[in-house]
């Protein structure tokens, strides 16, 4: 065995043994726990890159804990999308690491410092496991992970709603994983293994077959259930707005770029990893039913993201919108618009993570949220708002940005439907384009295109480069890979036809 | 050659970087970032014309930036004659408008935005006209519509802000129409290639109209062609002379560059016969034509009137494309050609009005003529132009149009014909009665324009005035000349003869 | 919290004092036994932990935690799950698996799996133990 | 007809039900956020149960392989058992940052109560 034949779980390791480091460390020095996330996340950038390398070249990894191979001992299998999370996950954090370094200076107090950077650690290594992991259970313990660390972390601030926001998550969020945990059980009952290659195969025999084929639908119902819960997918959303909105701006960066892809990861897993496609498309239509409400939550998300007046807020019901993009493309089943649901994941989280770092940067020097007040600071803070535009339009997508690539695929794939419904969820598509465009436009005319209250704020005053930087990386990733959509593509193309077995 | 084939990368480039440079020059000297992007405009316009021997041989001209989008579906460029056409056309427009906007834009603010914006802007309309698919048109045609939003609101006053709402929105739900559209082409045929004539052939059904409809919403948007043109009287009027001229003689010209596109590349002319819409499109430019004069006849601000005189005039490309004859398009490239000349001079003399009289309302121009003879000599050029007085560019077109209409042999077609005759009159209306006032009415006894002492506007301004005035008068009187030279190759291949 | 639930009560202080380390001592054995009987890291270091408590009851919060510092607690608690991981590690440096206990290095592969099983168990137990008590003593009012 | 040996023979899926059904009813309807807690974990507890009595064999014993165990003894399956093992680890986990969330809002708010909560915020 070389090395790189462990990379599956070194990709899980680094950032887990960094947050166990990183409190010790943290407790003799804080000043090392930055450059030590920042160091551990990059390390796992690059493990999170070789191993989608080794992925390509040699298929679908399979790696057994404890040497015990499968159905037996816990398997990590890493295919296309589980290596494409993997690389998403590590580059957002790694650019929330970067930003935090000035951010939670000024954002948190000192004494914080250490177990915001563990539970982040603990946060990216919940979110890598759940990405390369083969095991039903083993999947449930990660999410674990990297939600109660979300818990924590939209709550570190110690605002008082910030607190309540923090409540309310963990509420919904433990009867999401309640519900998950009893999905469990039924497919354990049915079958007696936990492995999902195994299950899949296992659970094939059973379709449609008397009590057992009904034990089966529920289980899907509560899986269904729980992770739309941990992905906020309409109407279960109602958690999102407030922790969102309440992080700190770099947590709300994760929460919204990636950590709720994570459950729409764990919802794919189970549609069509655990079940199989032709399942879940044509015997019990649960695809379809999940494409309406993803259709819904993106005309929804987008009108009560109209509504709002705080920016972060704003953005927080974006996030709903999007992750109906997200759920639509991969509800559709098609090949077109499963790579465009995929290839979301990532435009969303740079954009997303874009857009919130700016807010953060925003609040960071001007403490402004409310979005009428933010004029004048396209002359404040040029970059800033440069960067806050090109991923605003990244959102509404306009070309070249990467979100118009995911809404060329989404909307091809809603087509290659050929049904009736497929020209109702492209209508969905195109007016939460258009809607999204309500909102943002709105902001980046505040701050271009109108007069400031006072003159002093007009000042050149841009953001440190420490958070400036992150901020850049990433709206120039949403034009790069706008113009260059075949680097994630190469990636997400081949994961949604190994989903689909197309 | 490759350095050719880099041609229309480079000319796409060259503003968009010099109008990067420009807006830091900027920062330091405002002649040194006007002198920029003048240049930018130059260098553009040599490469455009750089490229027109190799057209002129029959070949085209391709570039790929391989890797980029989808792999069926490169950001690629190709220039045939009639992009050269209109590039070369545009991009001069541009260099003018550049000198122009040096003195005028010196009472606004955020020049050096302006400056940049109105060379992204050239960058994305070139951009559209060399596209080689319709993918690559679209991503362009949307840049468009973002950087001359910013053109729109420059002022930032409420009103324009309103209006560059409506513009914007209207252009994104419109431009999500057309996209809806691209997909459709690109589910039935699996290309969006606009290099084949009529890609669409060998598709049948409903579709096909749902197609035409959708694609031609997106165009006929940013023409402003009737239905469609609500946007078009309130956003180009408030941008300011130079922006306006830009807006109504060229962005729009970009309307309908796509949407012959879409016609004669998409459809085909074969396909829209069988199809039998070519009654019904036609229709359509009629309406957009009266509509516009009427509306343009009531207006008493100039620049609105100008506006609404647009909306007629893309009117008359429409139908002159929608005929689907030979004459009848090389008609609407005359007319293409023409309307940007004129209208672009008139912005000019619009915006010269307002820069040294402040008048923006048609009464207030009682005797002006005398004081700011040069201005209201082009004006009356521009004017007579549009009316399609016989020596004139706009009279040629007519003529197109008029021949193409009994080429076409139908009724309707003919009776189209006479259309544009009465339309020629509503022009005349609204036209005439300001050149008498301006020339031959004594000065009112508001005295709107007392002060203004009778000197003409500055040589940075009169000059592109003046050339745009004699650019009229010389392809109208070359027009036989022009017509076989460029326009009827360009419309024999347009049309697969 | 600050004071003793039962006050200066001599009988509760004494007994507490007395069984606590009895307390721990059985704790060690469910933790050693963990491998081969009943037991392991989790329940071992919730029966350690439950003599803290014990403690910060009958004796009061501060002498509680007197007995079983911030600055041991920090370090027990970042450890035990370091231990596990780079076990874990260990074992993909001598050739096998992530956790494949039953590994030949130095040892025969039985005698290496006793072991690294322990030590593994040793660092849940430690982590738990840490834990345990951090969190009660946060509940209390630290 | 209603099979009652089915229903009784799975008495104990049904005291899970029960147990599940009163923790999501606490969950919704209490207004204090202490009891809403506690529903939660009642509804845990159920699952917990739940895993517990699937892996049950009807006589089997403990999964220790004692000395001499012969092989004609039936185990109960211990998977379900490890498993809630670590379920309950989360579930602790889970219940410790809730309360210290409770803790924090008591502190700063002053009321327990969701409706009033809802008031302040």
């Amino acid at each position: 065995m070389t090395w790189a034949s462990h990379l599956p779980i070194i990709v899980v390791l680094i950032p887990l043994l960094t947050a166990y480091i990183t409190p010790m460390l943290g407790w003799m020095d804080k000043r090392i726990c930055n450059p030590l996330v920042i160091v551990s996340t990059s390390f796992a950038f690059i493990a999170s890159l070789l191993l989608a390398r080794s992925v390509l070249t040699r298929g679908v990894i399979s790696y057994h804990m404890g040497g015990f191979a499968p159905p037996f001992g816990i398997a990590l299998v890493v295919d296309y999308f589980g290596a494409y999370m993997c690389i998403v996950i590590s580059f957002l954090t790694l650019m929330a690491a970067i930003y935090s370094r000035e951010y939670i200076a000024k954002e948190l107090h000192e004494s914080k410092t250490a177990p915001y950077y563990t539970l982040l650690m603990l946060m990216t290594g919940g979110m890598m496991g759940a990405s390369v992991t083969g095991d039903l259970f083993n999947m449930f313990v990660f999410f674990e992970i990297l939600s109660i660390s979300s818990y924590a972390l939209v709550a570190i601030t110690g605002k008082k709603v910030a607190i309540l926001a923090s409540y309310k998550y963990l509420l919904l969020g433990a009867i999401g994983t309640s519900f998950t945990l009893v999905g469990i059980a039924y497919l354990y009952i049915l079958t007696g293994t936990l492995n999902m290659a195994d299950l899949s195969v296992r659970l094939a025999s059973l379709y449609g077959v008397g009590r057992s084929s009904w034990t089966l639908l529920v289980a899907l119902a509560f899986f269904m259930v729980g992770y739309s819960i941990k992905a906020a997918l309409f109407p279960l959303h109602t958690w999102l707005p407030d922790a969102h909105s309440m992080a700190p701006s770099s947590i709300s960066a994760v929460l919204s770029g990636i950590l709720i892809k994570v459950g729409a990861l764990a919802l794919i897993r189970v549609l069509f990893n655990i079940f199989q496609p032709e399942f879940v498309v044509e015997t019990i239509p649960v695809t379809s039913m999940i494409s309406w409400m993803a259709a819904v939550a993106i005309i929804v998300g987008s009108l009560f993201a109209i509504s709002q007046v705080d920016l972060k807020r704003m953005l927080a019901y974006s996030s709903v919108a999007h992750i109906g993009f997200i759920i639509l493309g991969v509800g559709l089943a098609t090949g077109y618009g499963t790579t465009g649901g995929i290839l979301h994941i990532f435009n969303h989280a740079m954009a997303k993570g874009c857009l919130f770092l700016c807010a953060g940067a925003i609040i960071y020097k001007t403490g402004l949220r409310n979005i009428d007040d933010l004029a004048g600071l396209g002359n404040k803070m040029p970059f800033t708002m440069a960067a806050f535009t090109i991923a605003a339009l990244s959102m509404i997508g306009i070309p070249p940005t990467a979100g118009f690539i995911s809404k060329f695929y989404l909307g091809l794939g809603a087509l290659e439907t050929g049904t009736w419904s497929g020209w109702v969820f492209i209508g969905a598509i195109l007016l939460g384009s258009l809607l999204t465009a309500i909102f943002y436009m709105r902001v980046i005319n505040n701050i271009y295109f109108k007069e400031p209250l006072h003159r002093e704020d007009v000042q050149r005053d841009e953001t440190p480069l420490g958070m400036l930087i992150p901020i850049l990386i990433l709206a120039g990733g949403c034009v790069i890979f706008g113009i260059f959509p075949r680097i994630p593509l190469s990636l997400a193309e081949p994961a949604a036809k190994l989903l689909l077995g197309i | 050659m490759i350095i050719i084939s880099c041609l229309p990368v480079i000319a796409l480039l060259s503003p968009l970087i010099g109008g990067i440079i420009a807006y830091q020059a900027g920062k330091i000297s405002e002649t040194a970032r006007d002198l920029i992007s003048i240049v930018a405009a130059i260098v553009s316009f040599i490469v455009i014309v750089a490229m027109v021997p190799t057209i002129l041989n029959g070949n085209t001209i391709e570039y790929s930036f391989y890797y980029t989008a989808i792999s069926t579906l490169p950001i690629a460029f190709r220039v045939g004659p009639f992009p050269l056409f209109l590039g070369l056309v545009i991009s001069f427009a541009w260099i003018l408008s550049a000198v122009y906007s040096h003195r005028y834009m010196e009472r606004l603010h955020s020049r050096n935005r302006f400056c940049l914006f109105m060379s992204l802007t050239l960058s994305a309309v070139i951009g559209t006209l060399f596209a080689k698919n319709m993918f690559a048109l679209f991503i362009f045609f949307e840049i468009t519509l973002f950087t001359s939003y910013v053109l729109v609101i420059h002022e930032e006053t409420p009103e324009a802000m309103a209006a560059g709402k409506k513009y914007l929105f209207l252009g994104l739900a419109t431009g999500l129409v057309m996209f809806f559209g691209i997909l459709l082409v690109y589910l039935q045929v699996g290309t969006l290639d606009l290099g084949k004539r009529g890609i669409l052939d060998g598709v049948h059904g409903n579709i096909l109209y749902v197609i035409l409809f959708t694609l031609l919403v997106g165009a006929l948007f940013k023409a402003g062609m009737f239905p469609l043109h609500v946007w078009l009287h309130s956003a180009h009027p408030i941008a300011p002379s130079p922006a306006s001229a830009v807006l109504s003689g060229v962005v729009v010209k970009e309307g309908c560059y796509v949407m012959i596109r879409i016609l004669y590349d998409i459809f085909g002319v074969n396909l829209l016969k069988t199809m039998l819409v070519s009654n019904w499109l036609v229709l359509l430019g009629g309406l957009s034509i009266f509509f516009g004069s009427a509306m343009a006849i009531r207006q008493h601000d100039l620049k609105t009137m100008l506006a609404y005189s647009t909306v007629s005039k893309v009117g008359y490309i429409f139908l002159g494309a929608a005929l689907l004859t030979p004459t009848g398009l090389q008609g609407a490239m005359v007319q293409i050609f023409h309307h940007l000349l004129a209208k672009s001079a008139l912005f000019f003399c619009a915006g010269a009005l307002i820069y040294k009289a402040g008048i923006r309302d048609i009464d207030q121009m009682a005797g002006i003529g005398k004081k700011m003879p040069i201005t209201m000599m082009v004006f009356t050029i521009a004017a007579l132009s549009m009316i399609g007085v016989p020596p004139l560019v706009g009279f040629a077109s007519k003529w197109y149009i008029v021949l193409g209409a009994l080429e076409a042999g139908r009724p309707l077609a003919i009776g189209f014909g006479l259309v544009l005759m009465l339309s020629s009159l509503m022009n005349a209306i609204y036209f005439i009665p300001i050149i008498i006032n301006a020339f031959f009415t004594g000065e009112s006894e508001h005295g709107e324009h007392k002060e203004v002492r009778p000197d003409d506007v500055p040589l940075s301004m009169a000059v592109p005035m003046v050339i745009l005035a004699i650019g009229i008068i010389v392809f109208g009187v070359l027009s036989a000349t022009t017509s076989v030279v460029v326009i009827k190759p360009t419309v024999n291949a347009m049309m697969g003869l | 919290m600050s004071e003793s639930l039962f006050g200066e009560d001599v009988i509760v202080r004494t007994i507490a004092r007395l069984v606590a380390p009895f307390i721990q001592l059985f704790g060690l054995y469910v933790l050693m036994h963990g491998h081969v009987s009943p037991g392991g890291g989790f329940q071992a270091g919730v029966i350690i932990a439950s003599s803290f408590i014990l403690l910060a009851l009958a004796l009061g919060l501060p002498e509680s935690k007197e007995r079983f510092k911030k600055t041991i607690r920090l370090p027990m608690e970042s450890s035990g799950p370091l231990i596990f991981a780079l076990i874990g590690v260990t074992c993909i440096l001598a050739g096998g698996y992530y956790l494949q206990y039953g590994i030949a290095f130095l040892f025969p592969p039985a005698v290496v799996s006793a072991i690294l099983i322990s030590a593994v168990e040793i660092g849940i137990g430690i982590t738990v133990l840490a834990m345990i008590v951090t969190i009660f003593y946060a509940m209390a009012g630290d | 007809m209603v099979n009652f040996g089915f229903l009784l023979g799975h008495y104990n899926y049904w005291a899970v039900v029960v147990l599940f059904l009163i923790g999501l009813y606490a969950m919704i309807v209490k207004k204090n956020l202490i009891k809403k807690f506690m529903g939660l974990n009642i509804m845990d507890t159920s699952i917990f149960l739940f895993y517990i009595s699937m892996g049950d064999v009807e006589g089997g014993v403990s999964p220790i392989i004692a000395h001499g165990g012969g092989s004609d003894v039936i185990y109960v399956n211990p998977l379900p058992s490890v498993l809630i093992l670590t379920a309950i680890v989360v579930a602790i986990s889970t219940t410790a940052l809730a309360l210290s969330l409770i803790i924090k809002i008591y502190e700063e708010y002053g009321t327990l109560d969701s409706d009033r909560l809802v008031e302040l915020m």
